[in-house]
């Protein structure tokens, strides 16, 4: 039931986030931990992997809005990729599937 | 009507899993097509978030009792807190046109299910109902299978 | 001792799957050792079982209601029915020497279990409450884990 | 949750079971009502493959004891293969385990 985060630069002022595991309202603040300090550095662009997210609930996707905030105001990009087909749907009935950028792959999601 | 199932946890996130993974058997158990399953187990998650964040204002061992009914082609969830009461009409999703953190909870609750009630008539906190009509869903799945 | 976790259900085996599900998952967050996991989920499943069986003679729409407590270093269950009433001491498992079908349930509850006790004085049905102190079985996972 | 079990005939008179999922008071008249026809057939040797399932109860230990008697009282051979870590403590705490003949794979309780 725990969360786990995987943190990669796989380019100068990029990074990946890998999560694994239900985001709910328990696990939702270690999401944010992760995520909040990569707003404040250098970055131009932040790729979240949701692949491992098999359920995700209004705490995360409030986490992820805060993601889109930041790469609004900085002028960076923050990009979901491989959303399994339950998170998917909750993004649709909160109908914040067409506001992110969201990509097939995590692959697709770094190419510029 | 048969017996209901009936689940009762401390009011706190830790045991939101645990929630979550009942009512994903019990909804298997009853055939309940998994998009339709997913998206109740959402709104369970959902009320109790709400219960421990705004009725029992944070983490505590007060009780939140979640009753689960199969009666017929309706599926009936109710949640039960004994915490803080407010106004029901208090109650309600924000406008959705900005794009800014929280307030969806609810507005996944009206979204997806299709009668919703809170009721504070009592000497302590609230009943939430909320009622799912499956008969639609479980024809869809049938449908879907056909195909 | 924190607020327990309370499960109800109707006294039909379709259920037990259920009921074993949410005492993994429970004993999982209190980081139960797999192997007394495992244990302690068989004598709740020989119980509810027994209950079907025994109290209610046979699957119908009568409650089972299963209490889990963490108190301490112990786990205390409690599983409560409605039904026939018996002397307690009619409950024991027969003499395992010859091999033959049934009466294992109970042997089972007695080997895992710290204490067992049923308790029918009430108006209906029986209350039996196990214990399983955990102490030990922690210490000893902890110690396989330095190996 | 529901339990599935598979037959084959992997030689004259010898039939092997394989049965996945967990065996319960819900799950173990399935599995009764698929080994007492094999009782009445010819067969010299059952082959119950356990490498399925996780969870045993009383009553599954019941409906294989039956198989057992049935051995004994036939001249037969009523084997276990593949049992997991959980099945095989509770065949332990049953003491049970020196009882039935185990074997560690379904090859192994085919040799004759
Ligand atoms: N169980 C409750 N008790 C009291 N007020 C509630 C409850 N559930 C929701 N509310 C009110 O409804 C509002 C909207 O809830 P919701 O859509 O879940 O968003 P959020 O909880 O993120 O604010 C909350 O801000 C709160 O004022
Ligand atoms: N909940 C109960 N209510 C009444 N009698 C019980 C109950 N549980 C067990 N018993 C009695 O104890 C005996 C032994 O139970 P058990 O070891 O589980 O084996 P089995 O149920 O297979 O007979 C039962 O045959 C029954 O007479």
């Amino acid at each position: 039931m725990s969360i786990e985060l995987k943190l990669e630069h796989p380019a100068d002022n990029t990074v990946t986030v890998s999560i694994q595991g239900d985001i709910d309202m328990s696990s939702s603040t270690k999401v944010r931990d992760t995520l909040t300090p990569l707003f404040q550095d250098n970055n131009k662009a932040i790729i979240v992997d949701l692949s491992g997210v098999s359920y995700i609930d209004s705490s995360g996707i409030a986490t992820l809005v805060e993601g889109l905030q930041w790469s609004h105001s900085n002028q960076s990009k923050f990009r979901l990729a491989s959303m399994t087909p339950g998170v998917k749907d909750v993004f649709e009935i909160a109908r914040l599937l067409t506001v992110f950028e969201v990509f097939d792959t995590k692959e697709e999601a770094l190419a510029p | 009507m048969s017996q209901p199932i009936k689940l009762s946890i401390p009011s706190h996130p830790k045991y939101l899993g645990l929630i979550r993974k009942v009512l994903q058997e019990l909804l298997d158990t009853h055939e309940v097509p998994e998009e339709t399953a997913r998206r109740l187990i959402l709104c369970v998650d959902e009320a109790c978030s709400n219960v421990i964040k705004h009725s029992y204002e944070g983490p505590c061992e007060e009780p939140i009792e979640a009753t689960f009914f199969f009666d017929g082609e309706d599926f009936k969830v109710q949640i039960r807190d004994y915490g803080k009461q407010c106004d029901s009409s208090e109650i309600k999703p924000r406008c959705l046109d900005t794009i800014k953190p929280g307030g969806l909870g609810t507005h996944f609750i009206n979204e997806i299910m299709d009668e919703v009630s809170y009721c504070t008539e009592r000497a302590k906190g609230t009943l939430l109902t909320m009622v799912k009509k499956l008969k639609c869903e479980l024809t869809s799945g049938q449908e879907k299978d056909k195909e």
